[in-house]
């Protein structure tokens, strides 16, 4: 791994030593260094969260927008300009627990937008709260004597949705991540990217500890990410075994494709002084 | 006998085609030069229950919808025991022969077979047409007007089924011919064409936006704000204006927010209860400084309320809607004529200021259409703001030393742009702070805005003379009632005036103290329970308002209303 | 030298323990019968940034967080540099010798080798406890009293602990008595333990709601809400309270409403950004007249804003928030007592009423902990209102003949109860209308109740004498830094008076006239930029508000700065 | 079919001659009536939309809520009082647009509530518009030129979600739907039926003349319920052939049971009259 502070803004993170959101924040540059971005060729949201405060360190177009909502303000700026590298980030709270409808309602798009979720089992930012990719009996602040709720898998929700890249990557991995991102964002359509990403404040068990020796790679496999029935079966898979890598990845024709209307150049490029409204009225006319 | 004016309705169970037949009747009276305003009353619920539209017809504004009918088609008997009370005593019902048991006593009754017509002209289908064609025999209109209204309405629908309705309207017409009524009492003595649009105020808001330069249009349906969809929906590609219809709300005005940001005019629209899910998003919008156009349609509430019908309930709302403060612009437009012209006010001052602008309707604006001659001397031009073509190196998105509080804008990807949009109070880059002072430089900056704002907002606008007798002052879709209550209680020698609101928020009280100080009799007049907007006056201009007309049962005003409530005094 | 009143603070990175140290050092005040106020600032961060936490102690009440620190416990060099501008000039400040690169000028430095004695100690983890030591011996406090509180505090981690840090306290203790400093400005002559309990107004918020019955709670974590669900949540089994972290606010709220509607209390809370998304819920509650408690703990904005910092800039908010018009009762408690008290008048106004009642707090009351002697004289008595046991046959919920405008509840599954809590507007089964004049006979019921509410809802309390040379007025947290203000500014011989407004909405005229009228000078305190309040009592009591004291920069109001206004004029 | 006016309220219902929610209504009526249940013994929670405006037309205890909100209120109620029999339905806009969320979160739950889904794949109550059912390509007034996202899948959602009970019903199949809603009722944990509804006014294209030759019964064929990954496949099965009946049927732990605090009793029956903090408050004791 190397680094690329070129991405950087002047503020240094803020988060835990030893956050996963490190490996996330290095795997990123990574990726924008391996696609050869210039700072001014990424746009990314943000939400609210430890994740969210990513959006301070990363010299980018950013929008830190507000909690469980990236993905709507992610839309409107690829609509705006369908040109732009867009990349959405979420925390699982924010993108899985509030914000879990406009996810699913995003997948059923496949808008070309890179997603992806700090998961790190648990609330961060507001100092340990179960989310809902908390294990079912875990105990929290809110959550005192044990989660009874059972988790959403966010790899099986967007392939049933209709994602066409779903992966998982992992901090620990952040070559293996980087590269991730990088197929994600030169995939056309909506990729996500679930990654496991240790909160050592808040949810220590699952630490790197947890995570290293049970994480291994599709790629490793015979896995073929074309195989949708597979996909669903390795996204169930969350015990000894932890699946790393690209679950399912298809082509279909991408939202701002299916929008006729955007052609080839973005909106943002009209001009937009002299419109002529005359045909439409004369149908208003008496 | 009154000359070109006249109020005519037509009701019948939902699914009878009510709406197209009062709109093709409306056209036609516009046709021949009379302005018309058409009010519609119906349930919320598909088929069933009773639908009504009035065509008030006129030879010069003001019009509005009033409750005295002069001509009334009734397609069944529910809609003559409901409205019976409305008829003018000189009225005409008229109604199938068929309708069984009708022990009405009314003078003005015409029973017209509309039925056997109508299947004789080719379907029962046409039974609407025939009462037009009545119509028109009874108010000595010509046909031609009418002919081509059904002609442009049923134009798509083939031949053969224009010729129906063509002659259905024919034999309705012929009908009258050969069995006048006892009496009229309206007649229309237009001959010539002319040329005048009929529009509803959320086509003109719809309009206005895509004149504006709207780019993106993001919304949910909900009443009475769905018809903004279902207008620009058809012209995305024509327009090159990408329109969503979102999985809520909360993503509609998030979308609309994603786009300005990255530099186009969006707009989301909605009613009170959508606005409700918006409120967190705008709050965003304002810290981020980023320009947004929402346009609200008022129901009554609260909560789902009374989908179908009006109020002016959430002005308040709008007003304070979202944690913390932040400048908003509200406007107010009482006609289409000003929903046309403010909605393009709206984009031009969110860009212009980089703030949400809430355009406020109701029912009985975005719904009731109205005639006009020409859009055209209401267009603007376009204010686009502090936008960067060229981002120069260490650009500061939300750069201080600005006097005005304006900041520029850069979007991406413009090489030396990038910059933080940032819901979390922040520095010049964008980047999360909090720190004491840089807080509050931040928010100076951003409310410094307000001082330029308070004199570029539309200003209220005075009808009637500065001395009055009695002064009232309203915002909104009161206008047409009230201007035409107006002209009733002059022709009684009672001089009323009326300070027309456009901009309830940022109020600028220096616009209104004159016209309050000069008020021998004031009375503010709104479409809900608590008179809020009399609470604004009251809030900013430090007086008393003693004197509040308030209806809140889904009703527009009608004139009568307020010219009883004036004449019986305070 | 100043007899049983200082200032302490102790700062330093987050995670450091700052806030648990400082809450013990504050009880071990208390306990000696001191009057604390603890008032903590930290970033929106988990890790690293700076915090700090102050102990303001006194003999009596009123006490609030000041700025001129008597002792500061630095554990870095930054919380020097950054505090040293509030250091009294007779102040103390106590820090580890080892810091390097100290140029600092002042005089009552005063090194301890803090982590020495720690390690010496049993670990660098007791160091916080080495400088309990050192404050109880520069302020010749009892060690017992602190002992006593490190006790509870590390009683649960086990026998070794628990005396590592005793240790450590007593060789900071020590330590002084070896090398006593060159001067003490204030000194503690208590020796006595008493009764006192130190709480948040969370806590207080928490405890006053278990107190009145509180059978379910909903929220969404949310900052500077989160401690009453983290309360709440350890005692669900104990009190059989349903306490349930929702997928999110909304969510929150419904639940809350649905329990209401089967019969129980319940409650949700939340901080501003939460509460715009509870609004479209909150007018649910208003139509269909189900008793809601919503608490809501305001935060700077606008959006995300300042999350860890204070403000109160919500109130037009949540006096406004939703689409239509409905009754909401807001309650501002200015302290924990109030706090604990409100919340209770809260759960007996919303069910006797059958409304939603909003308690609005900030993160100045709610994360801030005070002493308090007693809770049970702040008890209340149990108003249920119209609950049916027995439901009567043809059971009209929202029977319309009710002279106060409260019908009857009844609760499923009681035989013959059955009815509709219907967000559509509805008739007295609740089965939905929208026919004109039952509109507003239901409008008209549900407002009724406005007039009993307002003889019934919190007068707003005059603290000083009717005649004074000045008014101060305000809501909410600004009480304790005011009534301090008010004690400082006595001492100069200038008079002042507060009147504390315990129920900004709905705003009772009548209870602020004679203070109004009576006042010399009047100025409205508030901590958020437009002046809501002040606006407010505009709305209501015909009057200019020529004088605000306004503070928008996330923190909370010190006395000094009250009293600085005051004297300078307005 | 039978009809059981003792469960009708004064108002006729409004609905389209020929809509599909009067099967559901006939359905409801005959289930209650099957189980034995006095209208005081239903606690049922609306959406807003054509399938909400039932809630005028059954006399039960009823909560007509907000558009996409039934099943927070529902729960709410339910965990009040859990002795009560609780229902909920949503249009398709309602409970799988705006409200998706809370739907998947409450299958996390298994609260044993019946959740019925009126189906229509159309926005019926404002007239017309696109629904998350609406298949790819189908225009309404709010698409002109087609749906271009994919439709979701309730049943797929539900299963991968946590739901215990998983059918599918027809409102053309009125006994066979009061079935469903009887075996709903009866399971323990939260029963999701979806229903297709024809909504004969806005969706023609499915209407009773599209279902009737596809629809068959799951319990005619092989189908295990128990069986996992067979449900989801048949979860996907939309086409010539459209499967009705029990999908998936499961036992867990409800919710109600896992909120140890809830015990035999409900809530709502609790006395609030002497509620002592003496214990908690000696933890702030200084
Ligand atoms: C509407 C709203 N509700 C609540 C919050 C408070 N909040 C901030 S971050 C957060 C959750 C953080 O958890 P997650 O999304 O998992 O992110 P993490 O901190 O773990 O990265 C919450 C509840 C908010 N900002 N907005
Ligand atoms: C927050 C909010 N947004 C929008 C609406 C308007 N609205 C009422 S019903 C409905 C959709 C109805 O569709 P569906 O849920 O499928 O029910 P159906 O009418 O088809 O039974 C909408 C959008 C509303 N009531 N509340
Ligand atoms: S709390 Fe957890 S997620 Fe947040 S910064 Fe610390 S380690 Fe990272
Ligand atoms: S619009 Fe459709 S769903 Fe609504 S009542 Fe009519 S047929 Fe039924
Ligand atoms: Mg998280
Ligand atoms: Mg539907």
């Amino acid at each position: 791994m190397k680094d690329y502070p070129v991405y950087n803004t002047y503020q240094t993170p803020s988060w835990c030593p030893g956050c996963g959101n490190f490996g996330i924040w290095y795997a990123l540059k990574n990726a924008f260094h391996e696609l050869g971005l210039n700072n001014h060729d990424i746009t990314m949201v943000f939400g609210i969260g430890c994740s969210g405060n990513l959006s301070n360190f990363l010299k980018v177009y950013g929008f830190h927008s507000i909690h469980g909502r990236t993905l709507p303000v992610a839309t409107g700026i690829k609509l705006a300009n369908h040109k732009l590298n867009v990349l959405a980030t979420s925390g699982d709270g924010d993108g899985l627990g509030i914000g879990l409808g406009h996810f699913i309602h995003t997948c059923r798009r496949n808008i070309d937008i890179t997603y992806i979720i700090h998961d790190n089992r648990v609330y961060g930012l507001t100092t340990g709260q179960t989310s809902p990719t908390s294990p079912k009996g875990f105990s929290s602040k809110s959550t005192p004597f044990g989660v009874i709720e059972l988790p959403v898998n966010p790899v099986a929700l967007a392939i049933i949705s209709g994602a066409t890249f779903v992966a998982r990557g992992y901090s620990g991995e952040i070559d293996h991540l980087a590269s991730l991102i990088v197929q994600g964002m030169k995939h056309k359509g909506f990729s996500v990217i679930d990654v496991l990403q240790p909160c050592v404040t808040f949810n220590p068990s699952y630490s790197y500890a947890f995570y290293n020796p049970r994480v291994y790679k599709l790629e490793d496999t015979a896995h073929n990410p074309q195989d949708y029935e597979n996909a669903i079966k390795l996204a169930m898979e969350f015990n000894d075994k932890i699946p790393i890598g690209i679950f399912y990845k298809t082509e279909r024709e991408t939202y701002e494709q299916a929008c006729i209307e955007l052609g080839e150049n973005p909106l943002s490029e009209d001009d937009i002084e002299n419109i002529s409204i005359e045909d439409i009225i004369d149908d208003l006319l008496a | 006998m009154k000359i070109n004016e006249f109020n005519w309705k037509i009701g019948g169970e939902a699914g009878e085609g009510i709406m197209v037949t009062g709109l093709i009747f409306a056209k036609s009276c516009a046709k021949l030069g009379l302005e018309v305003f058409n009010y519609a009353e119906y349930p919320s619920r598909i088929r069933g229950g009773h639908n009504c539209y009035q065509v008030k017809a006129q030879d010069k504004k003001p019009v509005t919808a009033e409750k005295e009918i002069d001509i009334l088609v009734a397609l069944n008997k529910e809609t003559i025991e409901l409205h019976l009370n409305e008829m003018s005593s000189e009225g005409i019902i008229i109604y199938d022969s068929n309708l069984k048991d009708l022990s009405i006593n009314f003078e003005g009754l015409y029973p017209v077979p509309m039925e056997e017509i109508a299947l004789k002209s080719g379907g029962k289908i046409t039974k609407n047409n025939v009462s037009l064609g009545v119509t028109a025999a009874i108010l000595d209109m010509p046909l031609d007007a009418i002919n081509l209204s059904v002609t442009k309405a049923f134009k798509d629908k083939g031949e053969k089924v224009l010729h129906m309705n063509l002659l259905a309207v024919k034999e309705g017409y012929d009908f009258v011919q050969q069995n006048p009524p006892k009496k009229r009492s309206c007649i229309v003595n237009k001959k010539e064409f002319l040329k005048k649009y009929v529009m509803t105020g959320n086509e003109a808001i719809a309009l206005g936006a895509i004149k504006a330069g709207l780019k993106l249009y993001a919304a949910y349906p909900m009443t009475p704000a769905s018809s903004i969809l279902h207008f620009l929906a058809p012209l995305e590609r024509k327009y090159r204006i990408v329109v969503k219809h979102t999985e809520d709300e909360i993503s509609a005005i998030l979308t609309a927010i994603g786009a300005s940001y990255a530099g186009i005019r969006s707009m989301a629209a909605t009613s009170g209860g959508g606005f409700s899910l918006m409120a967190e998003a705008l709050g965003m919008a304002g810290i981020t400084e980023t320009p947004l156009v929402i346009a609200e349609c008022m129901r009554p509430g609260p909560s789902t309320g009374m989908p179908t019908w009006t109020e002016q309930g959430d002005l308040r709302f709008v007003i304070h809607a979202s944690q913390g403060e932040f400048i908003r612009i509200i406007l107010t437009p009482g006609d289409i004529a000003e929903a046309y012209h403010l909605i393009q006010v709206s984009f031009n001052l969110a860009e212009k200021y980089q703030i949400p602008v809430i355009l406020l309707s109701d029912k009985f604006l975005s719904e009731s259409s109205e005639s006009i001659d020409d859009l055209k001397q209401l267009d603007l031009p376009k204010e686009r703001g502090k936008r960067l073509k060229e981002v120069p190196q260490n650009y500061k998105r939300y750069d201080l030393s600005v006097e005005d509080g304006i900041s520029w804008r850069a979007f991406p990807p413009s090489p030396n742009g990038m910059h933080l949009a940032n819901s979390d109070e922040h520095d010049e880059y964008g980047l999360v702070t909090e720190e004491s002072e840089l807080r509050v430089k931040m928010v100076n900056k951003r409310m410094k805005r307000l001082e330029h704002i308070k004199s570029d907002v539309p200003k209220p606008v005075l009808y009637g003379d500065v001395k009055s007798d009695i002064s009232l002052i309203g915002f909104g879709s009161v206008k047409n009632p009230v201007l035409r209550a107006i002209e009733y209680l002059k022709k009684e020698g009672i001089s009323v005036n009326y300070l027309h609101c456009l901009c309830p928020h940022p109020f600028v009280p220096e616009n209104y103290y004159e016209f309050v100080k000069s008020a021998k009799r004031l009375i503010c007049i709104e479409n809900n329970f608590f008179g809020q907007f009399a609470g604004i006056l009251q809030e900013n201009l430090n007086i008393r308002i003693k004197e509040k007309l308030l209806k809140y049962d889904g009703r527009p005003f009608f004139p009568d209303e307020i010219v009883d409530y004036v004449r019986k005094g305070g």
